[in-house]
């Protein structure tokens, strides 16, 4: 057992210091009922070798993004991630360290928790950000809660541009609360009427750019009126790398910006874990969720970090605690660092251009097929398409999987029960796609539609 | 040498990343809010980059540079093997929404693990979703909160903590609309039964206790509690954390317990990352297994599926995060699991309170042990070995670094007098606890002797010395501005 | 160009500080005529994406060994290696480290290669090892070298049983030098009449063990004549995870112990980079070629670690120096110590006991069929095995790749000119192979040879 | 805290590597000679092991965490994609000698970088296997002798060599059966053409000269030494460290050169991981090219093969290694080239010139230059600045060390007094430069100042201070022992 650097000689010699015949003497304060005299009969422990083989063969059975032509977003986005990243994450000093709680020595975590919070507010436009959350959707719920701290109001509104997930996760925080989420229907064509739900009791509107179905709105009038009824805008982002090519929620007026990181430094892994991003104004950040990481001096007048303004936080703060985060998303913001850093201002630019442009080639593509429309009249790197009246966007997606193609996901999955969204099929495409992926994904298009 | 900012690097213009010429951006799809302003990002190449993450990361301690004798936190060793499968493109690179069709391996690796887990507790259902701890909690306590609702107990808000509780058990309840009653201890550590009893009544929701306790003690009288709170009409959370002192030792399920979070970032090995990413699948007993929150994998007759919505017989509490779970720490737990096999995963538990005993036994003398008789998993002592000394349990704790040591955790639980609480965790080595009895017994005398003022000082060796978090608190700077 | 730092805006400030217009001016000193303009007509600079791309693509024409049952061996083994292993090595500090000729910023490199050095003098039984050689057959080829040096007599006998690509190489060596090497024909059933060989110009004899058909000896019958004739005994070992079943080498009486360490943390790789082992006795230390850490103390009497005897070396010692050898091996070096590291004493034993099991096993599962023998009557992980007299082992191979089998070496690959040899394979077995991949192999080989 | 050797660590039993029972050991295929005697190697548990590692890797400075001012060691930024194209298992889990039909992904990897490198030099031939710079040396010797061999001329045995040459020239010549014979520099730091001509005859098999020169000077007169030398039926090495400074300026053919060997591990950027592994491909002239080693990459009916025995029209003089050279490194090294590519080339290679210049320039006026007008890639300085202080090139040296950066190549070229020659390398940025810049400026003032003492007992802030080299090599301790 290759973990565990006991040997039976050292057991010996460390019960007899302790004075006890054997490590069952340890437990003697369990009840004897529920005290198990061996080992439970489950399988034994196992070599790299057997393990790794087991771990192959899982793998086997899965069709691996690479090796189809790809077109899947809807929240997870495929991006090409610097081999920088992943080699500087597996340092120990980063994988294996703990939870900065000791500045003196943490202060590589911290300061590259500072500088993630750095940036999560420049790229969001906002004046500071917290160092993560578990993902977007716990985000997007902890912006709702706040919201109404702020405000001291009860109700939440939820765009129909909203991902399903997040619009879920939000309504499962707000049950059992003093406080209410009203969904709006889904909103393939951006038509939803917001403005005309906002009341007085509204905490805040949780709209998402691009949306859900792809389009990307000016928020600037919904924020002004949200500002001018006292309630807060907080605009979600499932991919933040089209913050390179958008002007920012903060510069349309948002009060909270949260956002699904993943799309930087990490892979899709299968959807877990991710990365929240939390960002808000200077003047709400004690009633901000989640770690902080801060500035000041130690005793020989030295810049240093330390965690801060913990009192928000439920272990000084216990059941009056801004959340009960502890345990966040960590090295999941270090990884979404390094590789915003990579990019630079110049890099993360460009790679939201090549996005978009790919997006307007797939676009193009997709005109060849007949009886498919595009929804959103504006998007980033993805949209979703109407494949014809009668056409199931599942069947297809299916049929297309024989073909080792993963066309897109259908909307019918988050809304099963909205037949005339049966035939939606939201595509992405990114700077990982080439012509000929497209060119194959039309094929096949024109040969299962025809 | 310092570490500047990134801010504070580079020049406009450097790349660490080509990409191909984008070609003229396409304005009519732009939605008429192209960026006007400059995100005033920093421009650095490559060798810039690897640098600057080297060197901060040389600025941190983890468990490959040392041992970490923290309390309530089960840092032990990270197996490399779990970094690598979780690399396999073949798990790695796979959509959340990819057709069931092509994530068959996925599914399995869920279902797997969801099946040791149940094992290795005897309960018959765990929730995989929650992202952490916390998360957990907050999943079972919702998961009680939907079944008293369901039953027509909605009435019921009052959740008893005891006051030597992680805090993150109180900031759950309160997120669940419940008000929090704090339940004492007795002398020796464990939930005064009686003290328990007198609080329960037909307002109270729940008991959230953790087992083994936060001061290292296994609650003795544990079934005697389920029985008093099953019998007032309550559920019992048992908070996970301490998980590692027991597993394979002890069926949760034997212990009367309705619902659990098991950290794997704990207790199955995967890596902490300097704070997450975590997992909190949350264990829960068959009155609990109805409300648990969507997805779950189920088998069916085309193979693994996952369910996402609401199915005949099950009552769903709702979603608690994006997607199905955070997957990527799954895949290195199970690794973790199927290494250590139901025989390694025992003696784990049986060498982590051997370890923790050791440490007790052989400090015993010149620290204060808070209490008499075997810990399970960590040793607890408070700071009467200090007294009068000038010398305070943060002191102490400073001038460990200096020695080459993480600190061990002060100051909880909160019970004690400058707790001081040690987890040395079964893959610390007999020689390296032997260094570290060495090392904290010369300290030790080192206080006794009078030597305040080289504690105050204390650390010297580190990339900073003591920082000043009132003035951090006080003045915040949360980023970098021009 | 994302290794270069320097900016358009930074480069012209430089300029300004030496006082030229252009680099070009730099350059000054080059013949006008030698002077490119511009940039070759060749591929421009591509991204990771792109480049990551041509690799996959390159890679994809393989038949990489994980993907087939794998039987090969002759001089390079494919084992299981742990994943920590990998993980230490790629650390920036240990990867991107220079030569460690400044002791002070170089103690992890120098601690771990006295740590490799006495692992290696360890495992073949010797007193002392050098800090490694660039792979087996350099460091044989420096064996016989080294022994003309120390008996000042110029004849290399090299045995039958020595891998050819080792022969080739000493051969190399010596031309044009005063010494000669004098192989001896293949050796497949170990007959060889080595010490028939021997007489007082020889300076020494190079044997393989286990040999390059699989065989093992007894050497000290060999030894005790070499040294009552005043040779040198050299022993090769080329799987040196053998080195855990058998005597060592140094026990049997051998004077210059050389083997290639691929077999432990390293890769196949195609076949390099190796690493060379090179071990000898202690008088002879200061005629051993390559770099060697020692210890010694610092100033304040700490124990510390340094390169050391460099006199021998050719920095040093230029024209007069024990070899040319500068960078050698260092990087697989440490990856053979941190193999042999995890693995132990107890882990050492155990892997070559189950090697060996594992060829038994395989000898067991190839005596089905029918006309094929195995050639040596002991062996550790590997034999040759004769497959009947008008069969062609390369074709044998060659079916059964198209099978999607990995079967063996086929001996004529070494040695085109030996009909005798076109129907011996050298087949391998190690804790890597299945019975599975065993009952797929035999199967197949029945079906060919039938 | 000390790192113990793993010999003093450990304890008999413990396993970092889970391996199933091999059950009974068959005795009667053993030869007779199954081992007896204990190897007394120690057993550790993983966790023991990858602290250890990763402890002993922190004594260590390397390029990820600083700058290397090494002259003749092109130090520079090593790519992580090479790292990770090079375990793509389709390239690092393939046997040398797996049938042609199965690796013909592998063997173009060979014969593109060949391709490469010969497209970069101008020469029509490589010999891909030599494993190292020396060893590419001794290939392109082996190769001048076979053909003096072969065309009647294995008479000459003198090779010149210059003064400055880097040791491994000498020691190389030596082992191709050849005497060396000094030739002397110019005041300007160049061979003396004169002195050189003087020098040639019939005995003579070839000139050795290391191009830029170890002076970090182009050797300006090089296209006359190169006829002077051809003029005397011999052949022209040159010593390609240097290749960095030139790399898509100069093409080597047409300098008249019939030899190089090119260090992959410098110019191209694969790790030095300590002191290799290391390759050192050699390209050759039309002359030299059929004596090429085998093996070597041709195109042929069935796809590319490996020709690794004599064929029609060549000869081999033999083969240098097993297997077919440094593929692993090799695949580093393409990956590095086509993430350059002939633009990205051309441009590292006038960066790291105008880096050179930069440090000569901004360092001149109080360091003292060795030589007027610009360097290539690397900037020499001699010790007259340091002249009446007491201060030695090897404590300034050690001095820089406490200042966070490695010591720049001392005493060498030995041409010069008390040597100091720095290659900054075109990854380093211009702010990395200035800083280093005002470190030794700053030592510099310090040192004439009169701080002798301060210098001496540099570096302070290492895991060892000065060790003491000739008590290493007057009573060698080599190994660990019980």
């Amino acid at each position: 057992m290759r973990y565990l650097p006991l040997t039976e000689s050292d057991r010996a010699a460390m019960l007899a210091d302790i004075g006890v015949k054997d490590v069952d003497a340890l437990f003697r304060d369990v009840p004897a009922a529920a005290r198990l005299a061996e080992a439970l009969p489950l399988p034994r422990h196992q070599g790299e070798l057997e393990v790794e083989r087991a771990f192959t063969r899982m793998a086997g059975k899965n069709l691996s993004a690479g090796c189809a032509p790809f077109f899947m977003g809807a929240g997870v986005y495929r991006h090409h991630i610097p081999a920088a990243v992943d080699q500087l994450l597996l340092r120990g000093e980063f994988l294996t360290a703990y939870t900065p709680y000791q500045p003196e020595v943490s202060q590589g975590t911290l300061q590259a928790l500072f500088e993630f919070q750095t940036q999560v507010a420049m790229v969001t436009g906002m004046e500071v950000a917290n160092a993560s959350m578990y993902d977007g959707a716990t985000a997007c719920a902890e912006a709702a809660i706040m919201a109404c701290r702020v405000t001291k109001r009860r109700k939440v509104l939820l765009s129909g541009s909203l991902h399903p997930h997040y619009v879920e996760t939000t309504e499962t925080s707000l049950r059992f609360t003093e406080m209410e989420a009203e969904p709006l229907p889904p909103d393939p064509l951006g038509l939803e009427d917001l403005l005309g739900r906002l009341d007085g009791d509204t905490a805040c509107v949780v709209v998402q750019n691009p949306g859900f179905f792809g389009g990307i709105r000016d928020l600037r009038p919904l924020a002004a009126i949200c500002h001018e009824l006292g309630a807060l805008l907080v605009v979600m982002v499932a991919e933040p790398t089209s913050l390179g090519l958008f002007d920012s929620p903060g510069a349309m007026g948002a009060d909270i910006v949260v956002a699904e990181g993943q799309s930087l430094g990490m892979g899709m892994n299968f959807g877990g874990p991710g990365l929240g991003l939390f960002a808000t104004r200077d003047k709400f950040v004690r009633q901000m969720p989640g770690r902080l990481a801060g500035q000041t001096l130690d005793v020989d007048g030295k810049r240093g970090w330390v965690l801060t303004l913990s009192t928000r936080e439920q272990h000084i703060r216990r059941e009056k605690a801004t959340s009960n985060i502890c345990t966040n998303s960590g090295l999941c913001a270090l990884a979404f660092s390094i590789h915003l850093t990579l990019l630079g201002g110049t890099g993360f630019t460009r790679l939201a251009e090549l996005n978009h442009a790919k997006a307007v080639q797939l676009e193009q593509k997709l005109s060849q097929v007949k009886g498919l429309r595009v929804l959103p009249d504006s998007y980033y790197n993805e949209f979703a398409v109407h494949l014809g009246d009668e056409v199931k966007a599942a069947e297809v997606v299916d049929r297309l999987v024989d073909k080792g193609i993963l066309a897109g996901v259908p909307a019918s999955r988050f809304y099963p029960t909205w037949p005339e969204l049966a035939p939606v099929l939201i595509v992405a495409a990114t700077e990982m796609n080439t012509e000929d992926d497209m060119d194959r994904l039309v094929a096949a298009l024109k040969e299962t539609l025809s | 040498i310092e570490e500047k900012l990134i801010f504070e690097m580079g020049n406009p213009g450097a790349v660490a990343v080509d990409l191909p010429e984008p070609g003229p951006v396409d304005l009519d799809r732009m939605g008429g809010v192209r960026k006007r302003a400059d995100l005033a990002l920093p421009d650095l190449s490559e060798p810039q980059v690897v640098r600057h993450y080297t060197r901060l990361s040389q600025k941190n301690y983890g468990i490959d540079t040392g041992f970490y004798p923290l309390g309530s936190c089960t840092m032990k060793h990270n197996p490399r093997l779990s970094e690598k499968v979780a690399r396999l493109p073949g798990l790695a690179d796979l959509h959340p929404f990819q057709p069931r069709q092509t994530v068959q391996g996925a599914l399995e690796v869920i279902d797997q693990l969801a099946w040791w887990l149940k094992q290795l507790t005897g309960m018959p259902a765990v929730a995989m979703s929650p992202a952490a701890g916390a998360h957990g909690e907050w999943c079972g306590l919702m998961a009680i909160r939907a079944a008293h609702e369901d039953s027509g107990q909605g009435h019921r808000r009052r959740v008893l903590v005891p006051e030597s509780a992680h805090g993150t058990n109180p900031a759950t309840a309160a997120m669940c609309g419940y008000s929090v009653d704090p339940i004492p201890a007795k002398e020796n550590g464990r939930v005064d039964l009686d003290a328990l009893k007198a609080k329960l009544g037909p307002d109270v929701a729940a008991l959230m206790l953790t087992n083994p306790n936060t001061c290292g003690l296994f609650e003795s009288e544990i079934i005697e509690i389920a029985a008093a709170v099953h019998g007032a009409g309550a559920y019992f959370y048992c908070d996970g954390a301490n998980f590692n002192a027991i597993v394979g030792r002890v069926k949760v399920a034997d212990l009367g317990i309705d619902a659990m979070h098991i950290n794997l970032h704990k207790t199955f090995s995967t890596p902490h990352g300097g704070g997450g990413p975590g997992a909190g699948p949350t264990v829960l007993s068959a009155a609990l297994a109805p409300f648990a929150p969507v997805p779950y994998v189920v088998s069916g007759p085309d193979g693994l599926e996952l369910v996402e919505g609401r199915r005949e017989g099950t009552k769903p509490f709702g979603r608690v995060k994006g997607f199905h779970g955070q997957f990527g720490v799954f895949v290195r737990a199970l690794a973790y699991i199927l290494s250590m096999g139901a025989d390694g995963l025992r003696q784990a538990s049986s060498d982590a309170v051997l370890n923790a005993n050791y440490l007790q036994a052989r400090l015993g003398d010149v620290l204060t042990p808070s209490f008499d008789g075997p810990c399970m998993h960590e040793a607890l002592f408070d700071d009467r070995f200090l007294k009068d000394t000038g010398v305070t349990t943060l002191d102490f704790a400073k001038a460990l670094i200096d020695e080459g040591y993480h600190p061990m955790t002060m100051y909880f639980p909160l019970v004690v007098h400058g707790a001081l609480l040690m987890e040395p965790t079964e893959t610390e080595s007999k020689e390296a606890l032997d260094q570290f009895i060495a090392v904290v017994r010369g300290l030790a005398e080192k206080a006794k002797a009078g030597a305040a003022e080289d504690f105050k000082a204390a650390p010297r060796h580190t990339p900073r010395r003591r920082l000043d978090e009132t003035l951090a608190a006080r003045t915040p700077i949360l980023r970098w501005k021009a």
